[in-house]
């Protein structure tokens, strides 16, 4: 058995492809743990950093600076009366919420965190995310019709049509990042998304900055999209809350809805993961080529560790600024606990095979938070499309823009090779 | 339609010279408002600058007092003043003229605090309302209401306010009418009225012909009453419907 | 990748998609029915996965259960469901189809069991594809080998679409 | 609307509906009472076919509280604070035209002090009046955050409205024959302050969305309303500027002593929210125009006229009305020489114009009824009384 656990640890493959169940299934509940968390700390930046764009302070009271406000409105979500309304469809309601989140928590499978940080690598990698993201608008239709109730089901009619086109759109779009991976001597591409990160290293480039200006246009398709295909503004007509209430949610309370927010959060990062892997390098840190050699290798590795000390510091300001009130005395100490293990993370980054294995991991989460602050700066900044203009938008501008850009990309990678 | 040069330019040069304030026979004084240098010298009762085209010029008007502008305003008589009211006085202009033509004894057009209106015999409404309309450009119905006098025959007051774009003027088309008595609707002449009727029909159920909608629009549809006549008490409520529709016992 | 317990995931997806079949034909409402067939096409997909296939497995997830299953719930939740559910479920001849289904079964069975071709077929099944190379063997096929039957089948398609859009707009 | 009515209006478009194979069936939708989106308690059924609005009626009166009816059992004075509620953001404004209606019966004349404060007050009230419309409207069509800049900056005018009067929004300012209270010292320096404070705000709020292509998208050519039928629906205000007319009380028939004051009246051409929303903002601009003339020119002398302890108007009646934020507010009054008024009709600026929403959304979308009734700027206080 021992023996079963340590064989991994010398191979150079995902647990998955390795066929080795423990590891797995160990890897399977970290990226588990990991996404929750993520979800829940994305909730309580979210909230910060909305509020701080529109001139108001966000959860300030529990805990320092409102840091434990997500525990708070999870114990309230699920201390929530369980509502199901009489005439809703029970089974369906019951199962939609579970559908989006397992739609949403299924695509990790294959994330790839860094060379061999993944569940597995399928050969379909980036078809089976998504595909299996595109389940979760099953979820939503289910919820929308089960609720039995004008207003969830005029947002599940919303977000069926809104999702199924502007897959198409963000489809293309990933089929011209494929083609890329195919520029190689032998002349095969991938769909593996492990793949497409080697892709990107051999050729030396990542894929937003190949046959400039088409891969960044392609990035820039299906970063909409994916904004699109998670329901968030300024696409989100289907739970938009000044014309539907809440949308497909409407009926739903307590733990079911947050299962809801859950999927459409993990979703979020999820789509974010494709975009980071398909065309800016996955787990590959900036400028691999140009500032190679050990030297470069070193600085970049100290990054993670720095990352983490900075925001201890950040941390250790607030601390200072902390109201010199004996009210405020267990809030500060609070703030210093979650600064000194902020700064204790930080150190321990720094320790050599630590540092090395968790690189790939940083510069993926990295380069995906910047899409997170993304999907938050949309929200404070635009209004929300009318319907037809989402359609106008998803299929007279991003389709055929992104057809063009697979013809061009093909065209392209034939000729010049 | 309804151009600029009405709106730019404050009330029509016509009725400058005239002072135009209600010629209150009572002691109320009125108190001179420009008393300070710098800013436009308005003619004292700005307030009251209802246009009014050819009014002829009242007796008696309050610019005797706008005459003698001390720096601290005239302190009105010592004793309160006895409200005698403001006494009505034909109201003369081109239209108007016209109109008595047009009805003789059926309308009087009348002035008073400076406002236009006329009070018209109830058969005739309609179709004065027809042709202000249509003829005299009062394109615009600002407000349809009635007044309860439970003491008289004809127990309703109809009142219009017109104005008209065109002519920058007000004028309020009054009649009488009997409880039960029903009234053509002016919906079809100023589709603004379809709302205000509902909710002269509501308050005082007064019902205007020919409506579209002829429905309570602030009550409930099931409500008993028509709360603003004035036999309605102001605690009144409609008891079962209260009961039926909310479960409560009152709703005091 | 070795394969980890494999009769027990055969029996379950298989066990699934059975389950999704039947419950397609008995539920009397059309949305349960279509969920069904998302599990029954889903369990699909699994059994395509383990035979070596994931190109087919992934397709079958992305179209039939993400895409065109999401069209077929899109109309049937604006059917009256109401009126669906008093309607009658089956009609009068369905002993007769009974009866075609049950011989067609029994001549599957009789086939597997008895046919000498395919058992020399099943003897050679445990046939290893290379999953690494699969999608890309589907594409060297389907544009290479078939081109033209692949060709004609998305002309296919696009009369397909074209004739929808007529039959459902009278004005266009 | 009867098939009469259409004579004088120039469109009354009937949603059509796509002919398809596929009847789906007509899609009748509660809005309201209660729904984030129609502010306060209106309730709208909106006949759908799909997302396209065939049809609307309003169901209002959810907020009836009979203003009228009470106005009858209180003295003038005490009916004074009632005119607050109805249009709660702009209660100065209502305060305004209730004191100036009473005024006019009893032929009384505010001092020229107590106008400039009256007019520096109202004018406030109506910045502070479209700045909550702005937020809210934003927030309808989707775009969250200049609802906050909008409340941080009202919040400066509310500072000045409970400093002057002790209440921020049920303000009850002004006394019939003027104003009650003194200002209160540095009252002038507070208004310049804001003054200052405000005008690149609108600038702000004007980078966030007027070039906006999203709110551009979303607000241009929906709810289309023409001069002719704003003025046959009796709609009056932004919503009537907007589709081109040039018409607002301050200048055809002014009141108070706007006359004294240099300032513009802002119209629009297209009629649609778009414009709606450039003419609301253009207002506050010229509001600040009007109120920092007017602080600088306030003289000094009584605030309150004098007026009798027990107010008995003479027997008459009267009809006043004021530009107030949202339109025409007029107050019809009728005394019959008691100390209560014989009958109080107030005539609502938001009663009148929600008459436009059916008109305004009739082949539009769900989205655009949204857009509508928020470009509309009604207050259900007001409407339903």
């Amino acid at each position: 058995m021992l023996n079963y656990v340590t064989s991994y640890l010398n191979s150079n493959v995902t647990p998955g492809q390795a066929g080795n169940v423990f590891w797995a299934f160990v890897y399977i509940m970290v990226v588990f743990a990991g996404i929750s968390l993520a979800v829940v700390a994305m909730n309580w930046l979210e909230r910060k950093a909305l509020a701080h764009m529109q001139v108001r302070l966000g959860p300030m009271r529990v805990g320092p600076h409102g840091l434990l406000q997500p525990i708070a409105d999870a114990i309230k979500l699920l201390l929530k009366e369980d509502i199901i309304p009489d005439r809703a469809d029970k089974a369906v309601f019951w199962a939609a919420p579970f559908m989006v989140v397992m739609a949403a928590f299924t695509t990790y499978i294959v994330v790839p965190f860094g060379p061999t940080h993944a569940i597995t690598d399928m050969n379909i990698g980036i078809l089976f995310m998504l595909g299996v993201s595109s389940l979760g608008v099953l979820g939503i239709v289910m919820a929308g019709w089960a609720s039995n109730s004008n207003y969830p089901l005029m947002g599940a009619l919303r977000s069926s049509a809104q999702m199924i086109s502007y897959e198409v759109a963000m489809g293309m779009a990933v089929v011209s990042a494929v083609v890329m991976t195919s520029l190689n001597d032998k002349g095969v591409g991938t769909l593996s998304m492990i793949g497409i990160v080697q892709a990107q290293q051999q050729q030396g480039i990542w894929f937003a900055f190949k046959f400039f200006p088409l891969g960044f246009v392609a990035l820039g398709i299906f970063a909409i999209a994916m904004v699109a295909e998670t329901n968030r503004a300024p696409f989100d007509l289907p739970e938009a809350e000044s014309e539907l209430t809440a949308g497909f949610h409407t009926e739903y309370s307590g733990f079911r809805w947050s299962l809801f927010m859950l999927g459409e959060y993990a979703a979020m990062i999820a789509v974010s993961s494709v975009a980071v892997t398909l065309w800016l390098g996955g787990w590959l840190r900036p400028f691999p080529n140009a500032l190679s050699g050990s030297g470069w290798d070193f600085v970049f590795s100290l990054f993670p560790g720095f990352t983490f000390l900075i925001l201890a510091g950040f941390a250790f300001l607030g601390v200072i600024r902390m109201p010199k009130h004996p009210y405020f005395k267990a809030e500060t100490l609070g703030l210093a606990g979650f600064a000194g293990a902020l700064g204790l993370i930080g150190l321990i980054l720094f320790i050599p095979p630590v540092r090395d294995r968790i690189e790939d991991i940083y510069w993926f989460i990295a380069k995906v938070a910047v899409f997170m602050y993304l999907y938050i700066w949309y929200r404070a900044t635009f209004p929300r499309y009318r319907f037809d203009q989402l359609m106008k938008v998803g299929w007279k501008v991003l389709l055929p823009t992104a057809i063009g850009v697979l013809i061009f990309t093909a065209v392209l990678g034939v000729t010049i090779k | 339609m309804a151009d600029e040069n009405k709106s730019s330019s404050p009330p029509p040069p016509g009725n400058e010279p005239k002072p135009g304030a209600g010629k209150q026979s009572g002691s109320v004084e009125p108190l001179p408002p420009a008393d300070k240098p710098a800013p436009v010298s308005n003619p004292a009762p700005t307030s009251t600058s209802e246009p009014k085209p050819a009014a002829p010029p009242k007796p008696g008007g309050p610019e005797s007092a706008g005459a003698t502008p001390p720096t601290k305003p005239p302190a009105p008589a010592a004793a309160p003043p006895k409200p005698t009211g403001p006494v009505p006085v034909a109201w003369e202009s081109g239209m108007v003229n016209k109109l008595r033509g047009q009805y003789g004894s059926g309308i009087e057009a009348l002035t008073c605090l400076g406002q236009n209106y006329i009070v018209a015999d109830s058969s005739l409404t309609f179709e004065l309302l027809q042709v202000m309309r249509d003829e005299e450009e009062f394109d615009y119905c600002v407000d349809v209401t009635a007044v309860h006098y439970p003491k008289r025959e004809k127990q309703f007051d109809l009142v219009w306010i017109l104005y008209s774009f065109p002519r920058n003027e007000r004028v309020r088309v009054k009649t009488m009418i009997a409880e039960n008595e029903t009234f053509p609707t002016v919906s079809n002449i100023w589709p603004t009225a379809n709302w205000l009727e509902r909710e002269v029909f509501d308050m005082f159920g007064i019902k205007f012909e020919g409506h579209p909608d002829m429905k309570r629009i602030l009550l409930p549809d099931g409500w008993k009453g028509h709360p603003l006549r004035k036999d309605y008490g102001i605690i009144e409520q409609d008891k079962e419907w209260v009961q039926i529709n909310l479960g409560i016992e009152s709703g005091q | 990748m070795t394969p980890v317990a494999t009769s027990f995931f055969f029996y379950l997806l298989s066990g699934l998609a059975l389950l999704g079949g039947v419950l397609v034909i008995t539920r009397r409402n059309p949305v349960h029915s279509a969920l069904a067939l998302i599990l029954t096409l889903l369990a699909l997909a699994g059994i395509y996965l383990m035979l070596y296939a994931p190109f087919v497995a992934g397709v079958q997830i992305l179209l039939y259960a993400g895409g065109i299953m999401v069209l077929f719930l899109f109309v049937i939740m604006l059917v009256n469901i109401g009126r669906a559910e008093k309607e009658k479920q089956f009609n009068k001849q369905w002993i007769v189809s009974f009866v075609a289904a049950a011989v067609t079964g029994l001549l599957f069975v009789w086939i597997l069991t008895k046919s000498p071709l395919l058992r020399q077929i099943a003897q050679k099944a445990p046939m290893q594809l290379p999953e690494a190379s699969n999608t890309q063997d589907v594409g060297n096929l389907l544009y290479g080998q078939y081109m033209l039957s692949f060709e004609i089948a998305s002309l296919l398609l696009l009369v397909a679409i074209v004739g929808a859009v007529v039959m459902a707009k009278k004005r266009i | 609307m009867t098939a009469d009515a259409t004579k004088y209006l120039s469109h009354l478009e009937l949603g059509e509906r796509d002919e398809t194979f596929l009847d789906s069936n007509e899609l009748i939708i509660n809005m309201g009472p209660q729904h984030p989106a129609t502010h306060g308690v209106l309730r709208v059924i909106l006949k759908l076919d799909g997302e396209k609005v065939l049809g609307t009626e309003c169901v209002i009166g959810y907020l009836h509280r009979g203003v009228e009816k009470i106005a009858e059992h209180r003295t003038y004075t005490m009916f004074n604070p009632y005119v607050d509620r109805m249009d709660y953001v702009a209660a100065v404004s209502n305060g305004l035209g209730y004191c100036e209606a009473v005024e006019k019966l009893l032929n009384v004349q505010a001092p020229p002090r107590a106008n400039y404060v009256r007019v520096i007050l109202t004018e406030l009230n109506r910045i502070a009046s479209h700045q909550l419309w702005l937020g809210t409207h934003a927030l309808d069509i989707g775009a969250m955050t200049p609802l906050f800049y909008t409340f941080r900056d009202r919040e400066e005018i509310l500072k000045i409205f409970e400093k002057y009067c002790g209440a921020r929004l049920t303000t009850h300012a002004f006394r019939i024959g003027g104003c009650l209270y003194e200002t209160y010292d540095g009252f002038e320096r507070d208004v310049k302050k804001f003054v200052d404070f405000v005008t690149p705000k609108i600038d702000e709020y004007e980078e966030l969305l007027t070039t906006n292509r999203i709110w551009v998208e979303r607000t241009k050519g929906v709810g289309y309303i023409s001069a002719k039928d704003c003025i046959a629906l009796g709609v009056t205000g932004p919503v009537l500027r907007a589709s081109g007319v040039k018409w607002d009380i301050r200048k055809a028939q002014p009141y108070a002593n706007y006359s004294e004051f240099d300032f513009e009246i802002p119209t629009g051409q297209n009629g649609d929210t778009y414009d709606r929303y450039l003419v609301r903002l253009v207002e506050m601009r010229q509001s600040l125009r009007i109120i920092s003339q007017a602080v600088e020119r306030i003289p000094e002398g009584p605030i309150m006229a004098k007026v009798p302890k027990v107010i008995k108007p003479p027997v008459g009646e009267i009809y006043h009305s004021i530009e107030a934020p949202k339109g025409e507010l007029g107050y019809f009054i009728v005394s019959d020489g008691s100390t209560q008024p014989y009958r109080i009709r107030v005539r609502p600026p938001s009663f009148v114009n929600l008459q436009a929403l059916d008109l305004m959304v009739r082949g539009a979308l769900v989205a655009d009824v949204i857009a509508v009734i928020g470009t509309l700027d009604i207050v259900l206080g007001e409407v339903d009384r």
